[in-house]
């Protein structure tokens, strides 16, 4: 099994969580992350004082797949998450040695 | 029946200095005035026609009491609150509300009694500690020949003066100072600079009302003596760790715009109750207090959009703010046309210096209380000698002299300045080398809401 | 001693209509309203009695004056900030304030005049700019004969409500329009849609007023002009992007409902105040104005549990501002049940309208300004012919007929309609092709706290 | 014109209890009063002097009645909402406004005649009942002979405080209790217990009135009442699940502490409103007003900071509404030093209560409505009998017995307990045995902001 | 050593803090997370407008044991954590390379 | 690749940011978490109830980097968020077997 994580604009969240369920994807978890890297931040002016964020509000993904399933869940993240612009996000795959559904006590891919 | 006779400084200028037979071109609630004041430096209280309260202006005094409190919890309390970091926002309530509470017990102990019992020039007297022998039909004298109002009254609107003008200078030095100390603080600068500017400006036996100077509701008093206050403030309790270096943006602008409709709602009471009477001169004070703040709002916006491209929420609650404290010495003496200018230069002279001037100078004033209240407080007070003069639609005499009166109204801000800055270094000076300022440099870290209070402003 | 002379139009249908023999039946308070209005027309001010302020009056008018001030700010700006995403609370919040503060600058400056100075049937006149010739002593005409209030009172007073109405416009097109358009629009929008209807409904020489309609503090002036410009507005600013489709939940309900409780406490000033006197008729107003909108909270929620199982907050306050957009050109004239009856009525239509109508016609009246002002307003402005009938409880006169004020009713509704829809599609489409009413595709996605304003709300 | 006799049970004292000559050492205002109350009991209305009523006093009565409903919504909704758990907080917001706005139908249609209609001692009469037969100029008579204010504000006044006093009650039961039966309980509590309470010791015939007992503002009937009932709520609807053991820290003390500011603000309403009318008896009640919470806040933290080392924001708000409390039976009557007293008094006493006696009880009065309103409440209406004594600076008359004036407080406290604790339990078991009164434990879980109504306070 | 990755529901969390401390976890790292799955959200309706939220407020808890400590935690959690209804989470188990303690710099398993 | 996972303290954020911009780090995600271990949190008090929170507020960077950065990386860190007191945080390293840009899709090394 692989653990995917997903880095994405907030806006496209709807988006790809639609097209992660169509190519049998059924389940994830999201947390709101702020992301450093080459999309620079606004700048926020308060009474004369700048600040510029570098930090920038992204959403992070966490989607544990069966193995045979990794490639399509990257290339359907990838195509929906994309919008060409700086920022768009990164996609991280590591291996996952061990899944458990905590209601049924299943484990592996039966708990996914 | 007991009677007290307090007079506002601005009718002054129809006083010992004006002839009689002016008063025939002013409107008839400037008349009445004029003429008490004629009668009064010579006749005092044994010449004054007995008191008598009118339901209606007590009606209104209460209200514009009530005003001012809001003003202060929720207003100012929000209006801080908001701009500074959540750790530090929960101590920023607690300071207003501290203050407030202290500012309460210590005006009706002695306070009171040193701005506005009769006394020296320079401060008043001891006959009213406690209240003693103001009961509930004793009245005060307002503007106006023979109208009185419950003198309890007066004291509680002049109350919540006192604890707002102390509220204000916190906002220099939040974020860094301690609770216990800003209480002490506060006592003691009630006393030695509050009471006795107040009594200086308002009383009628005061040196600056005296000279004549007009502040209408607090220009001096409250705005300029808080802000200089303020800036003191900065200098003994120094900068807070990480300016100029860390984000410190506003935690909720939201709260701060909460707090700015408030501050602008109570400020009617502020400024059309210091008219003390339900009359055309509230209404005159009212229509001012629209309108400053209405321009101050759009030159500071506009100004931020000509100079960063974008108009802030929070610049225009600033301007707001800049526009009230202008008008607030004007308000009972300015047409309106005066008072957009006012709004307009004082919103345009705090923008550069708070969004310039003080990065320069490297000042953590961390809420701007010198920057608005200070600069706009100055600003109003010698626009006053300028607004009110007829020939722009102010509602001063014929014959006013915008030259003389901008002098004394200078004379006034430089006494007030020097006052208020000696007396609060005194005050700052005895609290940080007793009680110490400043919490420690990892409780700063932390946030002043654990460190100092053991909570936190929200858990969500 | 200056006098104008403005009377509400809901005391007119004693005027002209009625024979005077009638007016014995009357409850004390409406007859002297009733015996002024029958000298109006022909006598004109030649022969008005000389106007007198009781400090009483003007006690309450300033109150009012500054309550409607608290239901703009803070109160509207937190009721729809809190309805719209986390990305758009700030430019809420200053498209509020702006309109406000350019509201204000308005009306003393053009607007005053042109809506109540006399003029035609359709517009005031020009002596006013600027409030020329208004001084503190200068009295307006209250519903008694003999009874003034100062006329900057007058002035501020319906300076709120021109601020309020602009400001409620703009609820149907938030999260979408540039701030500058917004500030545009208000200019040219007070000038040719509000300051228009509110002399033909007000103003004793207007149009509507001439007819005998009854609008005791804004039905057709306030609510019907704002709902139908808001309406107006989404044809011109278009849906946002993503409706219907992206979930868009109010970002906070706690400020939703401290702006709707300020709408209810603010309302007071706006309905009992609209009386000009302490009197009973203001009293009148005031039980009437918690009975509707507490007949509203629970219409609501009764038909929110009986349709989707659970009653709301949102649907509580909902209810109320609909009881109080009903009430409030019957707020003088009805008694309580008729009062509950409105509140009732209003409540279920506008939930009926906003819950199932809005979303078949794919309308994207944003915070429902239509659905609630509009379709309230109009309710109450026909209501109020009903509920004013003596044998509903209602404080019309003997031998008041249902029928035919309920068709006066219509009619005004009719003109308040059609010339809000005109008028307003002028000024939207004037702002459309010169300066542009929405932000880009971006910057809307982004927020416009953010694009529009360069801050962010919360920095929690 | 119609005229109703209601006196506030303060004044009695002064009644039947004192000879005539004594009433020349009271101030007028209580002179006024007295002589009135002479009359009263032997002439009633017959010979009562026709009824006048000045603007000034309708003016501050619209106002002070405004101000209450501002305690409420949003004010109370606040301070309560900000305490509990984020998943609870629409649910005590709905439950608040749902309560207001049944509290003012149940009022207007029958609550109203029950409580101020002319009856037996506990109850009154049914001949108002849906406000039948007041019109906009019928008068209720205040404190002074002869003048009157329009019952309809009247009744708006008393209106607010049986909104508020229901309201206060769920505090005790929050987290837990079902929106529907917390709008039952509110139909039939403010029928069988407020409606009498306030008749018994408020109406002219009312028992607790007929003693002598002084409750200017409400000790009694609002705060010991909703303690009380508050306590009884917690014994029938049980304890929170995890209460005592998982963390229930308030969601937002920054609300708390809006709402608290907002209390304490409207509070001038309810006790300087009080007083009827526009003298110094409101001055007297607006003075006590602020100092007892003042030393209320002060005295809090003190405690805290002694115990456990600091001193918190919700302890200085706490403390407030402690002073706030406590003052409010007395507010009229005591002199600036007893209502410090007091303040310091409640604050301490409902500390140590809330803070240490109630965890030892494990009882789960979630907001503290017994720890505060009840045992301040009793603080309050018991040492009413001290402060009021001339010789600690009170206002009561000379001669006046500390003693003898305790002993019929103490009573009077004795019957209110038991009237509520009896009422309220037969409230509470209707609703419980027939609706339920606690949503199910997954609901409760979820909160109920989900379970009850379907929203989400806060999507950031 | 391994990072055990646990999805509770959140009211779980102080139960399942304190099991793992009794058997000798002593450190863990939280977030707040949202979780979309089989569990349905709730049905919001705001003035008539519907908004059923797939997202599912979770906590997410970030463990790094000892390879011996394992498969005690995950049993403990699994326990402690099931409520038996649809949406009690997910354990995932990584592979974790090294572990350092910042305040000491000691390594791996004395880190943890 | 190597996924660092670091646990530190709020505050220090802004020099760990810096810090690791200084060695080549292109981009970084961070959460806002809440930390259980050895540091005791504060006592809050609330009407007289006493809430000992043993969570808390941390800071949690997830930086990707290829494997030869790594151990400057660690290192940097360590040094940065240091400041010798409990609470100090952790480092965690995992195998990270894939890496994708989703604006350009590049891989690995490349993506980050
Ligand atoms: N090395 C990294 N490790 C972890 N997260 C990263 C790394 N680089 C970038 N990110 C995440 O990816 C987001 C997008 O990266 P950025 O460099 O701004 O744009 P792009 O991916 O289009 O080049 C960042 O905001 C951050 O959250
Ligand atoms: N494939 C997955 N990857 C990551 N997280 C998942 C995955 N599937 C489920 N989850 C998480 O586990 C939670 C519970 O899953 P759900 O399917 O609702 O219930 P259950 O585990 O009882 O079948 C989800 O809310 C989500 O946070
Ligand atoms: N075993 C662990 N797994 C995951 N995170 C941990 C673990 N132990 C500690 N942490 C994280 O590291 C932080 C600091 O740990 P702590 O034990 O308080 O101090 P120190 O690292 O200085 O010994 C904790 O708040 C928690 O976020």
């Amino acid at each position: 099994m692989k653990l995917i994580i997903a880095i994405i604009k907030p806006y496209k969240l709807d988006e790809v969580r639609d097209a992660l369920s169509a190519v049998g994807v059924q389940g994830m978890t999201v947390s709101e992350v702020r992301g450093f890297g080459r999309q620079k931040g606004q700048t926020e002016i308060y009474r004369g004082a700048e600040y510029t964020t570098s930090l920038i509000p992204k959403v992070r993904l966490e989607i544990a797949v069966p193995e045979g399933l990794a490639p399509t869940v990257l290339e359907t993240i990838q195509h929906t998450a994309q919008t060409g612009t700086i920022g768009d996000g990164k996609l991280f795959v590591l291996d996952l040695e061990q899944a458990v559904r905590i209601r049924t006590g299943e484990t592996d891919d039966s708990a996914l | 029946m007991n009677t007290v006779r307090v007079q506002f400084s601005w009718t002054c200028v129809h006083g010992p200095r004006i002839k009689s037979g002016v008063t025939r071109f002013l409107p008839t609630f400037l008349k009445t005035a004029a003429l008490t004041l004629l009668a009064l430096p010579a006749a005092a209280s044994a010449q004054a026609p007995a008191l008598v309260a009118d339901k209606g202006d007590t009606a209104w005094m209460l209200t514009a009491t009530v005003l001012v409190l809001l003003m202060i919890l929720p207003g100012l309390a929000l209006f801080y609150g908001g701009l500074v970091r959540t750790k530090n926002m929960l101590s920023v309530l607690s300071q207003v509300l501290g203050i407030t509470a202290v500012a309460i017990l210590v005006w009706v102990l002695w306070a009171y009694s040193l701005a506005f019992d009769a006394g020296s020039k320079y401060l008043g007297g001891t006959s009213k500690l406690f209240l003693s022998g103001i009961k509930g039909d004793t009245l005060s004298a307002t503007f106006s020949a023979g109208v009185g109002i419950p003198e309890l009254v007066f004291v509680a609107f002049q109350m919540t003066f006192a604890a707002i003008t102390a509220a204000l200078v916190i906002g220099s030095i939040v974020e860094r100072v301690k609770f216990s100390a800003v209480i002490a603080f506060t006592v003691l600068w009630l006393t030695i600079v509050y009471a006795p500017i107040a009594h200086m400006v308002w009383a009628s036996d005061g040196l600056i009302f005296g000279w004549g100077a007009l502040d209408f509701a607090g220009g001096t008093v409250v705005h300029i003596n808080a802000g200089v206050a303020g800036l003191v403030g900065v200098f003994f309790a120094g900068k807070r760790i990480g300016f100029l270096k860390d984000a410190m943006p506003p935690h909720s602008l939201v709260s701060t715009l909460i707090g700015a409709g408030l501050l602008w709602v109570g400020w009617f009471g502020f400024n059309a109750g210091s008219n003390l009477e339900a009359t055309g001169g509230a209404a005159i004070a009212m229509i001012n207090t629209f309108v400053a703040p209405a321009a101050g709002v759009l030159a500071w916006m506009a100004a931020e959009r000509l100079v960063s491209g974008k108009p802030s929420l929070l610049g225009g609650a600033s301007g707001a703010v800049a526009g009230l404290v202008a008008i607030t010495p004007a308000a009972g003496t300015s047409g309106v046309i005066g008072a957009i200018g006012l709004g307009v230069a004082a919103a345009l002279v705090c923008y550069w210096f708070v969004g310039t001037v003080k990065h320069r100078l490297k000042l953590d004033d961390s809420l701007d209380v010198f920057g608005i209240h200070g600069i706009g407080g100055i600003i109003g007070s010698i626009g006053t000698g300028i607004v009110t003069a007829p020939v722009l639609g102010g509602f001063g005499k014929d014959g006013y002299s915008i030259a003389s009166q901008t002098l004394i109204q200078a004379e006034a801000v430089a006494v007030a300045i020097a006052w208020s800055a000696v007396g609060s270094a005194i005050c700052f000076a005895a609290v940080k080398y007793s009680l110490g300022l400043r919490v420690g440099s990892d409780a700063e870290r932390e946030g002043l809401d654990i460190s100092d209070h053991g909570e936190r402003a929200y858990n969500f």
